[in-house]
């Protein structure tokens, strides 16, 4: 089985993560940007297991910490929601530039 | 008794704070009659401390010694403990200090009397502070030295931003900030030396700068080190003294804090600076200081005479003040640089000279702006007439101030003069020229005051009172004594002014 | 009695702080507690000063201040020259105090002014009995401070209050050069005592320069003390203070203080002829510069403040050729003679309520007994033969030429020829012609007024024996007892006298025709040379010119300099709080509460860091 | 894994954790069992009894030595201790706080704060106390996700939402970036223990890598500056402190800070202790000045723009942010001094920062506003609260004879204690004294103004003990620091904390 080297990995996992940050950063959906951040979580999951198979170090504890992060990332988006539920019940807006109250 | 008489007179206003917190913010009287005795408790153990005090030696007396905070650096091979003590102790200097700091103490705690309110939290203040100036001269450990240091910032500010006049806030922040700027330098400074030496207790510092060797020590700190640290030094005191450029601050708070803390601060708190060059610029670093003793001659001359040729045009009769003190710490410069026996000794007589002419002079204009509500020289004039008590001692203080023989000032001008003549003539002889300048503003100020036409609408002004006359009169006589008969101080300090001029090499 | 000495100078500070302490109680009584405490000390003078004339010098002292290993002490000492001083001062002091007793009458402040007094004999006594130079320097300062008080005595005039100011600071420019010199002289002898100083100067330990600078530095203060050119001008306006004062502090003692300090360090100037040279020039040039001055002056007692200047810059010119001797004794006399002056002008006013002279006249047959009086005065002064200002006056013409200096000669001459002009000028307006003034009655004073006057008039025609060529020269002899005096010789050429004598009496002569005769207009100077009339009229502008360069430029430069100390020095700190906030408000400004460009701040930042570890540490190389 | 070996664990020294756990647990069904209308607050003393229990069985244990169960993802060490002691009481002191927070919020929704707080400490607690990544990533999140939830809680609040919604981004954003620094650490390593991971990066193998490494640790290090609010992640901060219910802040500010730094300390010092950077120095030295770097930027940027601040808290979260850079200065010169000067401030700092947000809730709730100005003349109107107050802002500041300055002093000792950081020590002590612009602006509002509103601000029980805890102590540690010094160096043997477990 031939596989592909690590780098391609790792370079899918980078793109992956500035894709979710230029999202995160950039997009005026609120929700949006929670997906985005999923997408960043994602990237890293990536890195994690292709290290854990193609490592110079290759081990088990990669995968089982992308286990992790997957759940974790779940219940991130799952706060990140119901804070944004929370908001859009008063606010009745879901775009991230109106939430400028607090500043200076 | 001995063995922590330093600690019970540091402390003792404290027993007056307690008993004041627990008094009815309303009862005017009491509380401040309860605010002067606390300060008449330190003066009397400054009193019994003196006495106990054996002038022939030149060792750090009275001792105390008690093991406060050690910290523990961990290294690779072996922990390293570097502990702080709490030491007090005092030498000729720091007692002479002592006593004057008690005695203005009193004096100011007499002249507040005329406070508008809040005495509570002004007598309060007032006496932390004195344990604050108290505890700064007794300390004999730099950690220990600079948190009595701060102590007297802190209700400096209140005291000013409370109790001032207009700009009473403006006067108290630039106050905070400069001071705080300088204590900041101070802590660095101090850090330092801990770091490197592993004690802060003066008499180790200074024998491991002379000797070198200590625990810590890998080898005696070089030669850049040690200036550097000097001229930071000179930068944290040369806030307090203050020394020209730095002196803004100190103009502001004469100006607008209340009479009593200006005489305080002028009489006392300045002082603090000249005490620390001495003590541990001169004491640490004898060799670099002789390095930039050129340096700091300079400063002194244009201290001196910045401060006079600015006081010659001053509107405000506090401003002048103000700038005399800027110029009369110039003297203190002088005297320190010339590195002499009568150098040091013009400069030490010029710290407790000036604090206490100042002192007066700042009591006497609080007396006139309680009484007219004003500071401004044209609102003066003719005020022998009936004032003639209050404009003679006012006089008096002025020609005290100018170094009039038979007076204080004249001591200290002549030794720093005499001192820094041997070492660096040139530079002297042009700082002779401030001996001239403050003759021109004190009594260009002075007798706009008291001399001239009485205006009518100023007819009915009262003369001192008896509660007035004991601090002007007392001031007056110390101010005489000392011009007098000199050798009275100067046998205090002769044991410890041979020690710290031992370090020159003479 | 020499060991009780040290009490003299104590009687009247006992004064002092006796009258300010209870003065308000005494009222007008204060006048005799000051009285009786002069006098006590006069007594004990001239004890003194008989016990000094057979026996030997006296010195005590005690440690008054250490520095280093050098003992500071106080104390007194006696010997010819200031016991000398002793009496004349503590016998002017006395008179003095005695005639303000009558002067002053009514005066509600009469307690303060004999403290004052008090203060001021207590500082010139003490003055003349320091045994060395610091000490000196510190009553040299006090008297300052005595005539300070009470040129200002009558505070409540705008005139009085600037007059005292600028005493005081005048004679402290001069103290500064005696100051430095003193400090000089400490560091070069190791000490202040005068014996020392001089051993030094006679054993050669000293450089010649040195020797110079120092000695020309002390001289300085004497300018500034006994009113010489450039520093004279203090001394007119002093006259603002009451008259008896002027007779007291600015005739007879204080301002005599220059001529004695250079007298007392005699030994010092003889060993520098440059020394000697500035002392004689100065003398000389303020001798005929102030006389001329006195020409033109209009108020009584500014002419005879100018003619104080005068015969003080005599002194000097004495002093500074050589004629040691010559100086003191005309010291002496010039005391005696110049007190009763002021004394009997101050009769005069009290007499007429005025100063000016054009508002006098006639006044010799209402005031029977001043007018005599100053009569003597004004011969005595003019050099008149026989009385005392002719012999000290010849001595110094002698003295002068003997030393070589012929054009200072010749300015004496001058300037004695003018002092004659100008005090049978001011006796002539002043007694003479019709009187054209206000008053309505002129009384004459009470006794304790001319009591006082008439000792001084005898004094002022008798003092002069004491040292003559022809009857004995006692002061010589006396003052050369002591070993610090160098001995001028007394015999002067006879032709000097009789110049001297001829120019004063052409002096009053002169005087006589126009302003007693009128057979020359009396405007006929401001006629013909009007520049020259008014620039000596206006005391050559000096006041002037010293007001516009010096007073307004130091106040010029001053106020320039608290320009920049607030715009400048205090500009850069505010300048520091504003940059601050001003960052501060920046900051705040990224803070837009936008969510997004919290993540990108940081997101920044990081790539930042990242970027400048790869480039520093050398990735991309 | 045996059920044997699961039974051979001394779960005892897990006590401290296992009670947090067991009282979040009662009270989430306490508060979903109880009726709508009953009180909630009651549940907090529950709470406080939780952590005091807690507490107790931290003491109980301070004489053991390192133990370490759960296949070495769970360590006791002195480092552990000593934090968890931290926590403890910062949780303790915010729980009464909240007991007396009546602000508004309607009684139903009080029961979540008390056990959303016990899950943060728990998260915290369990930061402190792992020894692998995965571990600590979980202890993390559980810590954050809770602070979400927490600083939203006032649901019918817009400020609070936002603030929320504010963090919960951000915090986001930060643990995608911490991750993603730890998988390349992992990826390097190929491990998860951090006494594994130290013993890997100790090897010469990882050279090749080098670069790799230092950025690893620079993306952890950023990501992980979040959760202590330095630059530059910082910017949330003033946002969401000022939008979260005041004992929220108090938490996010002392507690959650105090987690940053543990975990930072733990995670990055651990292992990288060994690695070498690019260079020839060791990579901990070689990301030195950039570790100062940020230190120096976050005191520059909060104490600056503190100073334009009207709003109380905010003021307050941007001296949280200067307060955090002065407490990175240790980790970043890295000194012998480091662990007792950290743990030093962040005690100091706990007291006199909860006493701060314990007047300030006192205050503001008078008020009704933020703005500074409710503090106008309040030493007229109370002048026992406007004393502690000024004794906690000097304590800030960093004056003597307060716990601020013994903790400064630390600091600055480590900071030169090794070579050249003179320019960091002066960086702090310039900035400190700009921040005396805006404490003593606090200061004087209180002192030098006269009152807008009469009215003496009555202190609450829980608020009285809270304040009167800190201020004693703050005086105690500043004027006997010995007491707490001494405590810290015979308990807590650092000398574990870089050594595995046998």
């Amino acid at each position: 089985m031939s596989s592909l080297p690590l780098p391609v990995f790792l370079v899918l996992a980078l793109i992956l993560f500035c894709i979710g940050l230029f999202g995160a950063l950039t997009k005026r959906n609120a929700v949006i940007v929670l997906i985005s951040i999923e997408l960043m979580l994602n990237a890293v999951n990536i890195n994690l297991v292709a290290f854990s198979k193609y490592g110079p170090n290759p081990g088990i504890t990669g995968q089982i910490f992308s286990l992790f992060t997957i759940t974790v990332a779940a219940a991130e988006a799952a706060v990140g929601l119901a804070i944004l539920f929370a908001l859009y019940r008063n606010r009745r807006t879901v775009n991230v530039n109106e939430m400028d109250q607090l500043k200076r | 008794m001995n063995e922590i008489l330093l600690s019970i007179l540091v402390f003792s206003p404290l027993l007056a704070v307690v008993v004041l917190a627990f008094t009815p913010s309303n009862q005017e009287q009491s509380l401040k009659w309860i605010g002067l005795f606390g300060t008449l408790l330190p003066l009397v153990l400054a009193i019994i401390t003196f006495c106990q005090f054996d002038i022939g030696s030149s060792a750090i007396q009275l001792n105390e010694k008690i093991n406060w905070i050690s910290f523990t650096i961990a290294h690779t091979d072996s922990n390293v403990t570097m502990p702080i003590q709490y030491e007090l102790g005092v030498n000729g200097l720091s007692l002479v200090l002592i006593l004057l700091t008690s005695v203005v103490a009193v004096l100011a705690a007499i002249g507040s009397f005329t406070i508008k309110g809040q005495w509570k939290s002004y007598f309060i203040f007032f006496l932390l502070m004195e344990v604050g100036m108290l505890g700064v001269f007794a300390s004999q450990n730099l950690f220990l030295f600079f948190i009595f240091f701060e102590m007297t910032l802190i209700p400096m500010f209140f005291l000013i931003g409370r109790w001032g006049y207009e700009n009473k806030e403006k006067a108290a922040y630039s106050f905070l900030i400069y001071n705080g700027l300088g204590s900041a330098i101070l802590l660095i400074v101090f850090v330092v030396l801990f770091m490197k030496t592993g004690t802060l207790n003066y008499g180790e510092l200074a024998n491991i700068f002379a000797n070198g060797g200590s625990g810590l020590l890998d080898s005696v700190p070089g030669e850049t080190f040690r200036l550097s640290i000097l001229i930071a030094l000179l930068l944290a005191f040369g806030v307090k003294l203050p020394i020209v450029p730095l002196h803004t601050w100190m103009l502001r708070v004469h100006v607008e804090a209340p009479p009593p803390v200006v005489m305080i601060h002028s009489g006392i708190l300045l002082k603090i600076g000249a005490y620390g060059l001495i003590t541990f610029g001169m004491g640490f670093f004898p060799a670099e200081f002789k390095r930039i003793a050129f340096s700091i001659a300079i400063l002194g001359v244009v201290n001196l005479l910045y401060g006079a040729f600015i006081a010659i045009v001053q509107t405000d009769v506090k401003k002048v003040l103000a700038y005399s003190s800027v110029s009369h710490m110039g003297i203190v410069l002088i005297g320190l640089a010339a590195l002499n026996d009568a150098g040091v000794q013009g400069a030490i007589f010029q710290v407790v000279s000036h604090g206490l002419i100042s002192a007066l002079l700042f009591f006497l204009v609080g007396v006139l702006y309680e009484r007219t509500g004003t500071s401004y020289l044209k609102a003066y004039s003719g005020f022998v007439k009936t004032m003639p008590l209050a404009s003679g001692v006012l006089v008096a203080a002025g020609l005290a101030s100018l170094g009039l023989p038979g007076m204080s000032g004249f001591i200290s001008e002549l030794m720093s003069f005499l001192g820094l003549f041997q070492t660096k003539p040139i530079v002297a002889a042009v700082g002779t020229l401030g001996i001239i300048l403050t003759a021109v503003y004190m009594l260009r100020a002075v007798m706009a005051i008291t001399y001239g036409p009485l205006s009518a609408e100023r007819g009915k002004l009262v003369d001192l009172n008896v509660r007035e006359m004991v601090p002007a009169y007392v001031l007056l006589a110390l101010i005489i004594a000392i011009g007098v008969y000199p050798d009275m101080l100067g046998m205090t300090i002769k044991s410890t002014l041979d020690s710290i001029l031992s370090g020159f090499g003479g | 009695m020499m060991q009780y000495a040290w009490l003299i100078p104590l009687m009247p500070l006992l004064s002092f702080i006796l009258l300010l302490l209870l003065g308000k109680k005494l009222k007008e009584a204060s006048a005799y507690v000051g009285i009786w405490l002069t006098a006590v000390p006069l007594v004990m003078s001239f004890i003194v000063f008989f016990g000094q004339w057979g026996g030997e010098s006296y010195k005590a002292e005690g440690t008054w201040l250490t520095i280093g290993h050098a003992v500071i002490t106080f104390g007194i000492e006696i010997n010819p020259l200031n016991s000398l001083m002793l009496v004349i001062v503590s016998l002017v002091s006395f008179l003095v105090h005695l005639y303000s007793k009558g002067y002053m009458n009514g005066d509600e402040r009469v307690p303060v002014f004999f403290a004052y007094l008090g203060l001021f004999t207590f500082a010139m006594l003490g003055l003349v009995m320091s045994p060395n130079l610091l000490q000196l320097y510190m009553f040299w300062e006090l008297v300052g401070l005595g005539s300070f008080l009470l040129i200002g005595y009558y505070y409540f005039k705008p005139e009085a209050r600037q007059a005292a100011k600028k005493a005081f600071i005048m004679t402290r420019i001069g103290d500064v050069g005696l100051f430095i010199g003193m400090i000089l002289l400490f560091w070069q002898v190791g000490s202040f005592e005068f014996d020392d100083i001089f051993k030094a100067v006679a054993s050669h330990e000293m450089t010649h320069a040195m020797i110079t600078l120092t000695a020309i530095l002390i001289f300085v203060g004497a300018i500034g003390k006994s009113g010489q050119l450039p520093l004279h001008t203090w001394l007119p306006d002093a006259m603002e203070g009451p008259t008896p004062v002027s007779a007291l502090i600015h005739a007879a003692t204080m301002v005599a203080a220059g001529v004695y300090l250079v007298a007392t360090m005699y030994p010092l100037f003889a060993a520098s002829t440059a020394a000697l040279t500035t002392v004689a020039v100065v003398g000389g040039v303020t001798a005929i510069f102030a006389a001329s001055i006195g020409l033109m002056q209009k108020d009584i007692k500014r002419v005879l403040a100018y003619s104080t200047v005068s015969q003080l810059g005599y002194m000097m010119l004495a002093l500074g050729s050589g004629g040691y001797v010559a100086g003191v004794f005309h010291l002496t006399t010039h005391a005696f003679f110049k007190a009763l002056l002021f004394l009997a002008a101050g009769s005069v006013i009290h007499a007429v309520h005025t100063q000016d002279i054009e508002k006098m006249g006639g006044l010799y047959r209402k005031l029977k007994r001043t007018g005599p009086l100053f009569l003597i005065g004004a011969l005595a002064i003019s050099g008149f033969p026989l009385l005392s200002g002719f012999f000290s006056k010849d001595q110094i013409l002698a003295a002068t030429y003997e030393d070589g200096r012929f054009g200072l000669f010749w300015l004496a001459i001058i300037a004695a020829f003018f002092t004659a002009f100008y005090m049978f000028r001011l006796f002539f307006m002043v007694f003479t012609g019709e009187f054209r003034g206000a008053a309505k009655e002129v009384h004459e004073s009470p006794g304790v007024m001319t009591f006082p006057m008439i000792v001084l008039g005898i004094l002022a025609v008798l003092a002069g024996y004491v040292n003559t060529s022809w009857f004995g020269t006692f002061l010589s002899d006396y003052l050369g007892k002591g070993e610090v005096a160098p001995l001028a010789s007394n015999h002067e050429p006879i032709w000097i006298s009789v110049v001297a004598t001829l120019v004063s009496l052409l002096g009053i002569f002169m005087a006589y025709l126009i302003y007693k005769k009128g057979s020359l207009s009396r405007d006929w100077l401001s006629r013909h040379l009007p520049s020259l009339s008014s620039v000596v009229y206006n005391k050559y502008y000096i006041d002037e010119v010293y007001h516009a360069v010096i007073v307004r430029g130091v106040r010029a430069f001053s106020y320039g300099w608290s320009l920049i100390d607030r715009y400048i020095v205090e500009g850069i700190v505010n300048g520091a709080v504003a940059l601050v906030h001003w960052l501060a408000k920046l900051g705040s400004k990224c803070q837009n509460g936008q969510v997004q460009t919290y993540g990108a701040v940081a997101f920044v930042g990081l790539v930042l860091l990242l970027l400048i570890f790869a480039v520093s540490g050398g990735y991309f190389s | 894994m045996e059920l044997e070996t699961i039974r051979s664990y001394d779960w005892g020294i897990m006590a401290p954790e296992l009670i947090i756990l067991g009282a979040a647990t009662i009270l989430s069904l306490a508060d979903l069992l109880m009726p709508k209308k009953a009180s909630r607050r009651y549940l907090a003393i529950f709470a406080f009894l939780g952590v005091a229990c807690a507490l107790v069985a931290l003491f109980m244990q301070l004489d053991n030595g390192v133990i370490s169960i759960l296949a070495d993802t769970y360590r006791f060490d002195s480092f552990s201790k000593a934090f968890k002691l931290l926590f403890l009481i910062g949780t303790g002191l915010i729980l009464l706080l909240a007991f007396d927070d009546r602000k508004g919020e309607r009684d139903e929704y009080r029961g979540e704060f008390y056990y959303l707080l016990l899950t943060a400490l728990l998260g915290a607690m369990m930061m402190a106390s792992s020894a692998d990544m995965i571990t600590l990533f979980v202890g993390l999140e559980l810590l954050s996700l809770s602070s979400y939830i927490m600083a939203g809680l006032r649901k019918r609040d817009r400020q609070s939402n936002e603030a929320a919604f504010k963090y919960v981004v951000n915090g986001g954003i930060s643990t995608a970036i911490t991750l993603f620094g730890m998988s390349y650490i992992f990826g390097l390593t190929g491990e998860t223990n951090l006494y594994a991971i130290q013993n890997a990066l100790g090897d010469p193998t990882i050279l090749q890598n080098q670069f790799l490494l230092v950025f690893a640790f620079l993306i952890t290090f950023v990501g992980l500056s979040f959760k202590i609010a330095t630059v530059p992640f910082q910017m949330w901060a003033p946002d969401v402190y000022h939008g979260a219910p005041i004992p929220v802040t108090a938490f996010l500010s002392v507690v959650s800070k105090a987690a940053g730094f543990v975990i930072m300390i733990r995670f990055l010092l651990v292992t990288f202790i060994a690695a070498p950077g690019v260079a020839e120095k060791p990579l901990l030295q070689e990301v030195q000045p950039y570790l100062a770097i940020l230190a120096g930027a976050s005191m520059i940027i909060g104490n600056l723009i503190a100073l334009r601040q009207r709003n109380i808290k905010r003021m307050f979260a941007y001296s949280s942010i200067a307060q955090a850079g002065y407490i990175l200065v240790p980790f970043a010169v890295i000194s012998g001094l480091m662990f007792e000067a950290v743990w030093f401030y962040l005690l100091a700092y706990l007291f006199m920062n909860i006493g701060v947000f314990a007047i300030i809730q006192l205050v503001t709730a008078k008020s009704g506003s933020t703005d500074i100005s409710s503090f106008a003349g309040l030493y007229r109107r109370s002048p026992w609260i406007a004393v502690c107050m000024t004794i906690f802002v000097l304590s800030l500041a960093g004056f003597p004879a307060t716990a601020g300055f013994i903790g400064k002093f630390g600091i600055f000792m480590s900071a030169l204690s090794t070579g050249a950081h003179y320019w960091l020590a002066g960086i702090m002590i310039a900035t400190t004294v700009v921040s005396y612009f805006y404490y003593f602006n606090v200061i004087g509002q209180m002192f030098f103004r006269s009152e807008e509103e009469a009215g003496k601000v009555s202190i609450p029980g829980g608020v009285l003990t809270v304040t009167a805890v800190c201020v004693i102590s703050t005086l105690v540690l500043g004027i006997l620091p010995h007491t707490a010094l001494e405590f810290f160096y015979n308990q807590f043997d650092l000398s574990q904390f870089f050594t595995p477990t046998k």
